[in-house]
């Protein structure tokens, strides 16, 4: 008795859709692409066979880099363990408990032999595992198992799942912003479907597609980006249907001030080269910016900031041309012509780029927008104050730092500015927690912070009033007492 | 005004939050003609409200000022009637994320109880979802439902007055997300299956003991649910203060230049540095629940070899 | 078949013992003494008849403020409950479930009824009570129990004891330090017996009555105190044995300076003058800073303040005067024989003052102690940089501080200077849980924060090298990789 | 040089702490003529640490040059050879001032394990106290007495091999304090109070898993401990850096003066400001174990009625 019914099509894994690989709680996302090698947990594979399947099928890598759609699983995979000891009083670690050598494992390995019979012989071959208690004996089979079994499962993308994916692989080009907090971002600025919110990261994209997730294609969102051209591999990895990125907006923040003082012209003859000209400006202070920051950054990091100076469309470009393969030699006349092409492109491009500029222009100037959400490797406090201004009163907004010193400035000035309410400054703690008969415990690893986070809710600013007389803004009958506190 | 749209103005039947200073607020129902008491003085609303802009300072009769703000489910939830014990807006956004809810989803909660999350359920799933939620306290569905009405949301809910544990959502298949607030969640672990979509979807469970989530963990375990993971989270709000620390004085330095035939200089009295910092509050909400998480995969065509619970069956 | 046999008499309560009372997480320390009335939980009663019975006895309280000795307690105390229901379907809070009026339960508690039959009535007398879910019963039982149960349990105090108790009833007398915390400072600080330790602490003297614990009356403790006079309420509390207290110097910061310079002359004929003149320019200033501190203190807190201008002997003193009782006039002659007296008796403190500061600068002079323990209201830097001069290398230490910012500070000036490895700034995350079956959970109020930690180890100093070639002191390997983490 | 009490110079015989750099230590038994290998080259015992201060640096003879330090308790937690799972100086810290340790305390303490607690209880309870502590594994209880011999504190310690559950700690009526370290303490309960003095002390029990603070707890209660209380002590710490954080560029604002016919001045590249903070590790520990303290109180006369472990007598 379905109350609807659910189209199969929406849940199947097709060409090009954007997915999330999975094993154990490590993800990549990736692109579906026939005949593309795919490198996940050191090894690489081939996504065809996924094309079709249902998402959340977890496949099993067969040689050859072929997956195979794992059967249903045995009623929770059991691993014949022969009995446990009680305790590990009689278990002195030489370094000689297993039989197996390195190479035997390979010649099995070579044999075809899957990872849950590997793990079987390893536990055959272990002369102290029917000692070690049930704890260590599940212990040694999960480590194991994550090194034996070749499974991988692929999910559709969400905002949960790209979260978690970047706080567990790459923190740093998010600012290390932990999922948990991100969720509270998303609540405390109240996102939803047909509002207009805007949006400053530098988070690879990965909280502006959360907002546009939690808007579902409906309202807009304006990015307010720094640099040469706004960051959006996060959002793509999404795989958002493309009437989503039609409420998408952007607006480079080098053009804020002449936004608020109202002489930003955007029905310029030939705007192109005056915008080019800031927009490389500012290209060149990222590269500055880059320098100074005292932060040493991993290749991937390197690679992401390089990526960032690119514009989105040259970024997809890039993205297509790695499937063409090979480069093939051009002659001179060629050439010429490309660059011609090339000339007229650029032309075209600026010309959109202009009128995006005007489209955002125009979506902002009313500064009436709904929601306001900051996570950026820049001092937060400047950001704030100048997008501030393009919000209704009686909405929310929230900035998240990895610094809390930096939170303690928004607040202090917002404070002394007036103009909010309900102004918070939180972090969160995140525990995650094995649950298992006899063995229920918190997870021995855990984050060791997951940023902070200021929210707030505009009010109708003070018409002109000195800003001594708005000490009262926030009338706080009980803070006195708890100074102490 | 309504819980799942902004509006720039107050109109009349709508509900405003009345901010009166720091953690102080009320709500209130907008009527032409009626009048709210606050310590600041009398609001007419006919006057002071209607009309006015969401966000406004409105000048109570007694000079004192208030500020009137546009509801939206967080302030609700610091709001409203407690009926029950409440989520709150920390647990919430987990919920909200880990279930992966957005516009569009359709989504089972039981018990309703004071509709704190679902009042933020349905800011999320709006205007295309629907939330199907569960109430057994009579009174408590029939209360939900009226605010749910003067909240304009209630076309994208029905509330059922049943017990989720013997009769299930009342609906089969449909379900993204389910959510279990309830004492013995792990009773309605297979009606939560029941609910929701043959291609799968999430479920959680908010439970304040171990010992429940225990039972629940083995329940989504013996139904074939997956990417079972319980956690909690903590909310820690810091108080941002300027604080005065004196500086020790350690006595005249005779490593110092002195002039012949001084007295003792006096000591630098009042010396002290101010710092900017956060102080946290006293005490804090140290547990609110677990929040346990599992995902339903598509339903399988095979049939489960159940070993413990032989009760359960798909 | 005891391998040795107790003497009782240690355990037994005796007329002026320093006492803790107990009842429920509530502490109070006071003396035994007889025909005094003593305020704990809003109830009063007299102490006399604890004398005799051994420590950690639980007492019921009798009308007129008599404590009996409580019989040994049935097995669980068990409130009929008469059934549970399940959950709280059927449970409407209209105020009107519990029968018994107020008046009722006055004229209950007139009748001479414990606060166990008392809660049987209250029980019997709800009409929700057997439909509560056992939980919710249990709640109920114990709030009851809370507010009727007339019991109080006598402890020997100890560092655990009184940390808990400062840090539930006063905890800006002790600048909010947890005692989980004054815990790991014990430790860090590796307090021993036969060491020989200074402490700077502006904490009602718990850290220091702390560290004497820890040291048993071994070695010796050098109390670096600010102000008018060292504190030493908490001290008190401890009800250490007479010996403890030869262990225990004293020397007053504000001659550290001309300490360090070697200036300082201890020997001088009639140097009492001179003590006391910079010692009132302290007291001053200490009365300026408390004033210059932007926070509002509790009326307990300012007389703690008062309080601690006083000398020890002064508040020993008022401490018994207070035993006295009332005032008896004096004649006019008396009065100029009492002032002869008191100026006698001021001659004789100024010259032990004298011997206790020569004997505390001895200690000093050799720059060989074994530890040191920090935890003030004061910024503790510049007191952190001045007192380490007196460790010998290869000796730990620990600061306090309510705020990270100050240990920051620290942090940043001993790695510029040198002179210390092992740094590290912590704090700790308290959690308490609820135990029972069924109902296991950790405790919903939970301490915002214990306050943090800088410790560290001492290391011989560069000799005379540039500030410059000192960055290498520790050699960080790993560091820089972990920059973004 | 003693665990127990510091001395100013490095001996033959005593163990020394050798500080490479940042969280880089190794322990060394110093030996007339004998050498140790690090990183930064040979120490030579005879002339490169003995009758040297503790403290002192040691140019090593790569030129590289290390501290040598006095040995603590907490620097041997870090240092010391692993034969079990150890505790840390976090739940180290709580455990001796919950278990109201101090110079003359007598401590039962099973298992020994690695002597991680051990080395910081007979610091905290030398002169004039003893430790019994008893450890099944025959060779780990073997090794332990050895370094209690070379870090000359075993005057103060009897270990024994023996297994606590079933035999005890050896001693009746003496101790101040029990520790239990097993994975059944519950089982231990009852030897933990015959060991105890008559008028009573303080007992505390380490267990990872919640199940086992469950049944520590009823074995506790039904002993007749009280104030029973689990806790659980997390460390964090914090990284003290200098971060750069740059500063947006709005572009040029038009509402400040501009010259006449100027070019528009180049944006401030490279701005940026510097904050001294604090930043978390990424990962830390998330949990050791719970820590379940109890006392007991003088011994009563009475028999308790049990009702639960019948297995339990006094």
């Amino acid at each position: 008795m379905a109350d609807n019914v659910d189209d199969d099509s929406l849940y199947t894994i097709k060409e090009g859709d954007y997915v999330v690989l999975k094993r154990g709680d490590v993800f990549k996302a990736v692109q579906i692409q026939t005949k593309k090698k795919v490198i996940f947990e050191k090894q690489w594979f081939f996504l065809d066979n996924a094309v079709g399947q249902l998402y959340s099928t977890t496949f099993e890598l067969a040689s050859g880099g072929i997956l195979q759609p794992r059967k249903p699983k045995d009623p929770e995979s059991s691993t014949d363990t022969k009995g446990a000891g009680t305790d590990n009083r009689n278990i002195q670690d030489d370094g000689k408990s297993q039989k197996l050598t390195r190479d035997d494992i390979e010649t099995l390995k070579e044999q075809g032999l899957k990872g849950q019979e590997i793990i079987q012989q390893l536990i055959d071959n272990s002369s102290t595992f029917k000692d070690k208690t049930e704890y260590a004996q599940d212990k040694y089979i999960k480590k194991k198992k994550k090194k034996y079994e070749n499974i991988v499962t692929i999910l559709k993308p969400s905002c949960r799942i790209l979260a978690m994916m970047y706080h567990g692989r790459e923190p740093g080009k998010i600012c290390h912003l932990r999922y948990d907090t991100l969720a509270q971002m998303l609540t405390l600025a109240n996102i939803h479907a047909n509002s207009k919110v805007l949006v400053f990261e530098t988070c690879a994209g990965l909280v502006l597609g959360s907002v546009m997730e939690r808007m579902g294609g409906f309202g807009s969102v304006i990015q307010m980006y720094p640099g040469g051209g706004p960051v959006r591999a996060g959002v793509e990895s999404f795989g958002f249907p493309a009437h989503f990125h039609d409420t998408l907006h952007e607006f480079p923040i080098c053009h804020l001030n002449a936004l608020i003082a109202g002489t930003l012209d955007t029905t310029a003859k030939d705007p192109s080269a005056d915008l080019k000209e800031s927009d490389m400006a500012a290209e060149v202070k990222t590269e500055a910016e880059v320098k100074t920051e005292a932060e040493v950054k991993t290749e991937a990091e390197v690679k992401t900031e390089a990526e960032q100076k690119g514009s989105p469309e040259e970024q997809s470009m890039e993205t297509n041309s790695v499937a063409d393969g090979s480069l093939v030699p051009k002659k001179e006349e060629e050439e010429e012509k490309r660059r011609e092409a090339k000339a007229q492109e650029k032309k075209v491009k600026q010309e959109e780029k202009r009128k995006k500029l005007a489209a955002a222009a125009s979506l902002l100037e009313g500064r009436n927008a709904d929601g306001l959400v900051i996570a950026s490797r820049f001092n937060p406090c400047p950001v704030l104050m100048a997008l501030l201004k393009f919000l209704s009163p009686s909405r929310p907004f929230v900035v998240y730092s990895q610094y809390k010193e930096c939170l303690i400035e928004c607040y202090t000035k917002l404070k002394e500015q007036g103009g909010t309410v309900n102004l918070k400054l939180t972090d969160y703690w995140l525990r995650h927690y094995q649950v298992l008969p006899n063995r229920t415990h918190p997870v021995l690893l855990m984050s060791g912070g997951g940023g902070y986070l200021l929210s707030g809710t505009t009010v109708a600013a003070e018409r002109s009033k000195p800003a001594a007389s708005r000490r009262d803004e926030e009338p706080a009958p009980k803070r006195q007492k708890v100074t102490e506190g | 005004m309504s819980f799942v749209e902004y509006s720039d103005c107050i109109q009349d039947g709508d509900v405003a939050i009345v901010y009166l200073g720091h953690e102080s607020m009320t709500p209130v129902k907008v009527k032409r003609g009626a009048q709210t008491q606050t310590r600041y003085g009398v609001i007419r609303h006919s006057t002071d409200l209607i009309g006015q802009r969401y966000g406004s300072k409105v000048t109570c009769s007694k000079g004192g000022w208030v500020y009137v703000l546009h509801p939206t489910p967080e302030l609700w939830t610091v709001n409203l009637p407690h009926r029950t014990q409440i989520l709150y807006t920390t647990d919430i956004a987990t919920i909200t994320m880990m279930l992966e809810l957005k516009p569009g989803s359709v989504v089972c909660e039981s018990g309703t109880g004071s509709g704190s999350l679902s009042h933020a359920i349905l800011r999320t799933i709006a205007p295309t979802g629907h939330l199907h939620t569960v109430e057994f306290h009579q009174q408590r569905s029939e209360k939900v439902l009226e605010e749910f009405k003067e909240h304009r949301v209630d076309h994208l809910v029905t509330v059922r007055n049943q017990d989720a544990c013997k009769d299930g959502f009342g609906v089969t298949g449909v379900a993204d997300a389910v959510f279990l607030d309830i004492p013995s969640p792990w009773e309605a672990v297979r009606h939560a299956k029941t609910a929701m979509k043959k291609h799968g979807g999430r479920v959680c469970s908010f439970s304040p003991c171990i010992e429940q989530v225990q039972k629940t963990c083995e329940a989504f375990s013996d139904q074939g649910f997956e990417d079972i993971s319980s956690i909690e989270v903590l909310l820690r709000v810091h108080d941002v203060r300027t604080v005065y620390l004196p500086l020790p004085d350690f006595g005249p330095d005779p490593s110092a230049q002195i002039q012949p035939d001084s007295t003792i200089t006096p000591p630098q009295n009042h010396a002290s540095i101010a710092i900017k910092t956060t102080i946290p509050p006293r005490d804090i909400q140290g547990h609110t629940g677990y929040l346990t998480f599992a995902t339903k995969t598509q339903d399988l065509i095979i049939i489960y070899l159940h070993h413990k619970y032989t009760g359960c069956i798909l």
